[in-house]
């Protein structure tokens, strides 16, 4: 038995995006963010979308160039600090935002991808984060039920892949993207070295490559994802 | 039925697609294996934590850490991944097996399925069969088409306790490929040397019989 | 800073466990099972015991030794097949069996680790095992609630560790291991390798050190450990 | 401030106990990982997905993909081990942070913390901080007295949205350290050259002296 080979060109992975999808996109800051997938989807031009992602990067940076190319609706995410535009297209109701607390939108994107309907947790009541969630009391206490968070494509960056998919993450370059891999219809991830199947160790495996569809190498690793100098 | 089984082996491992995500339930689904080609592009899953399960190791050969949900041992591919319990199912509810091939007690002719309880006498619990039989997007059962008394396993109402309702497509048996459809049991096939009417005899349900000729395996 | 040493020996550590106590125990047949704590539990003689594993091995390995002995009031599991004793105690009423659905055991063992509730899931509806579980409509859909699972120590085994409790596993004895590293409140890992502190790929490790509490070296893998002849 | 700040950070660094697991909350707590002696036996967390923090590294050995929470460049210890967002805040909300050193808008004198949103003014999103709120063993703040337009921070009640409810034990500011007890303020520490008065006057909630001498910082 052989496992199939899922390389392909970041141009023919990121057509299949279409306006309106929900897009979850990988990283935390700088780490972990496929910058590149984010300039190809801003090529493609797809509008309308909805985005799940931890912040908004920073000016310049990231999916600040989708936001500047008025590619998105809605943005689901947990903090904006890093992004004044992004806050001010926020403020002028030129982007919608959800916040989510952090370990509560890592959860919902597990959930998603581990085919649960939600999870029930008792963070953010009392506060208003909890405002408009179902309640339940279960088990005596109250808590929040938190539903499942899934996406039609989700843009994965990973330090190394085999071209089945399978996937390892540099230090917290990790961050979201081995749940959001999970979570998706389609899942794309680009890769700083694509190996043959089989060029990773079974056991250091960090994301399974029956959750990938497509994996394309990094030519070049642009000034994007260079260390940010403040 | 050594011979009927490995027919049936041949048949059900004919209907695994390239490309496709393959759970192999625990008893005769995992002896698939050893009938797919080596050069078939398609992944297996075994739900204690592993996709891209190879041919069966020699007992020499085996790895004291490598197995499959029946404990049998297994060897690696290139490309293998190892995870835990909980990745491993979400995998399954979360939709990623294209088939899964299960063993059961039972099939109801609306496709519910049987395969983990007879009360009173067998419960050794459901493991990870109920996840695999409502979540794959494709259920198959392997099955010999009586019980060792000779009782239909094929019934219009299953009378077990159910693993999942609805959920059998096609169970491959050593009589028959058997179809689950709207109207209920469909007979595909027939292993060499059965004829319809055995088949129709050895089900408990009504059995529909094709228009053209009945293919041979 | 530097990171605290977590070394003990198996006694020492087992020594924690009293009676009435829930364990969790990591394993899916022999792969993960934690042989030499088990034993070392026997030893120490704690009684009216709740496993908590996936299975209960085979006559004469890892848990059936606690079933003989006495030590077990009640069982959580997925599935028995492989060991006609424990059946056998169960249908004598010598022994209460709990049967989960197995992924929805490793989701609340899970959930118990992530300080989680409980989940919202449809596994099970319509059978039996649905039978006395809180039920609620979310999203237009019935799901079921299955409560989060913790215990007061898990005993897992581990491939290779450091002193300061960081994990590696080996191919499929890894299952329920890093699940049940996290959900309880004192863990015991046994390793076969164990590593000065920074002795594994900081990448490469499965579970983070502060999830454990104490790690034993094994001197030896007994026959328990071996491929078994069949 | 600058050096009201530094020696605001040296107070709160001295109450980081050996064998703790801490968590260093974006903004002026992060600073507190160059006030622990390198032979302290602690675990710091970052909520990005690793625990194992080392001291800061120049701009030089900066690594691209290793940083904190705030997005400054950090360097790892031996036994430093990486994790995803999901495994980072499963050992926020189960218990495994011993410690949280967070900043704070205001803080209410029963414990209650506002540290995300200024209504019509500044809403960049919660972040981790409700989680590390709620579910520390032990929360801390580190903040100024006042706000920039010299208004109380420490209040009777917030007026603010709340991060999570009664959960602040103490408060490092640049005049005083001051415990949340279950009457309100009281004034544990003065910094250096401030006094009893001073800091009962920054303070917009009353602070209950000790009987004894006060410590200084």
């Amino acid at each position: 038995m052989k496992l199939p080979n899922k390389q392909c060109t970041t141009e023919t992975a990121i057509a299949k995006i279409r306006d309106g999808d929900t897009i979850m996109v990988g990283g935390f800051g700088v780490p972990g963010t496929p910058m590149t997938l984010i300039h190809a989807l801003v090529a493609h031009g797809a509008r309308d979308l909805t985005l799940v992602k931890n912040d908004a990067n920073e000016p310049g940076l990231g999916i600040d160039h989708l936001l500047r190319s008025g590619q998105v609706r809605r943005l689901i995410t947990t903090h904006l600090g890093l992004n004044a535009y992004a806050i001010e297209l926020m403020n002028t109701a030129k982007l919608e935002v959800e916040f989510n607390a952090q370990g509560i939108l890592a959860e919902r994107i597990r959930a998603g991808g581990s085919g649960l309907a939600g999870i029930l947790t008792d963070i953010g009541i009392g506060t208003e984060l909890a405002e408009g969630k179902q309640e339940i009391e279960f088990e005596g206490k109250r808590q929040i039920i938190e539903a499942a968070l899934r996406a039609d494509v989700a843009l994965i960056h990973a330090e190394r892949a085999d071209v089945f998919g399978n996937l390892e993450f540099a230090a917290t370059a990790q961050n979201f993207n081995p749940l959001m891999a999970m979570a998706a219809d389609c899942v794309i991830a680009e890769t700083v070295n694509l190996l043959p199947v089989g060029g990773l160790n079974p056991n250091n495996v960090q994301t399974a490559g029956v959750f990938i569809d497509h994996v394309t190498e990094l030519t070049a690793l642009t000034k994007e994802y260079a260390v940010v100098k403040r | 039925m050594s011979n009927a089984r490995e027919r049936l082996l041949a048949r059900a491992a004919r209907d695994v697609q390239p490309g496709m995500v393959v759970n192999l339930g625990i008893g005769l689904p995992t002896k698939i294996v050893d009938h797919l080609s080596e050069d078939l592009c398609v992944c297996l899953h075994t739900e204690n934590g592993m996709i891209g399960i190879g041919p069966s190791p020699s007992p020499e050969q085996a790895d004291r850490n490598l197995i499959d949900a029946g404990g049998a041992y297994v060897s690696t591919v290139p490309g293998s991944a190892f995870f835990d319990s909980a990745t491993s199912f979400a995998m399954v509810r979360s939709g990623r097996l294209d088939l899964t091939m299960l063993g059961a007690f039972e099939v109801g002719s609306n496709g519910d399925l049987a395969n983990w309880k007879i009360p009173g006498k067998f419960s050794p619990g459901v493991g990870g069969g109920i996840e695999l039989a409502q979540k794959a997007r494709r259920v198959v059962v392997l099955t010999t088409h009586t019980d060792r008394a000779g009782n239909p396993k094929l019934k219009t109402k299953c009378s077990l306790p159910l693993t999942a309702p609805n959920c059998v497509a096609r169970i491959y048996t050593d009589l028959a490929v058997v179809d689950v459809g709207p109207k209920g049991f469909e007979l595909v096939e027939l292993a060499r040397g059965v004829t319809a009417n055995e088949a129709v005899e050895a089900t408990g349900a009504p059995l529909i019989l094709p228009h053209g000729e009945l293919g041979v395996f």
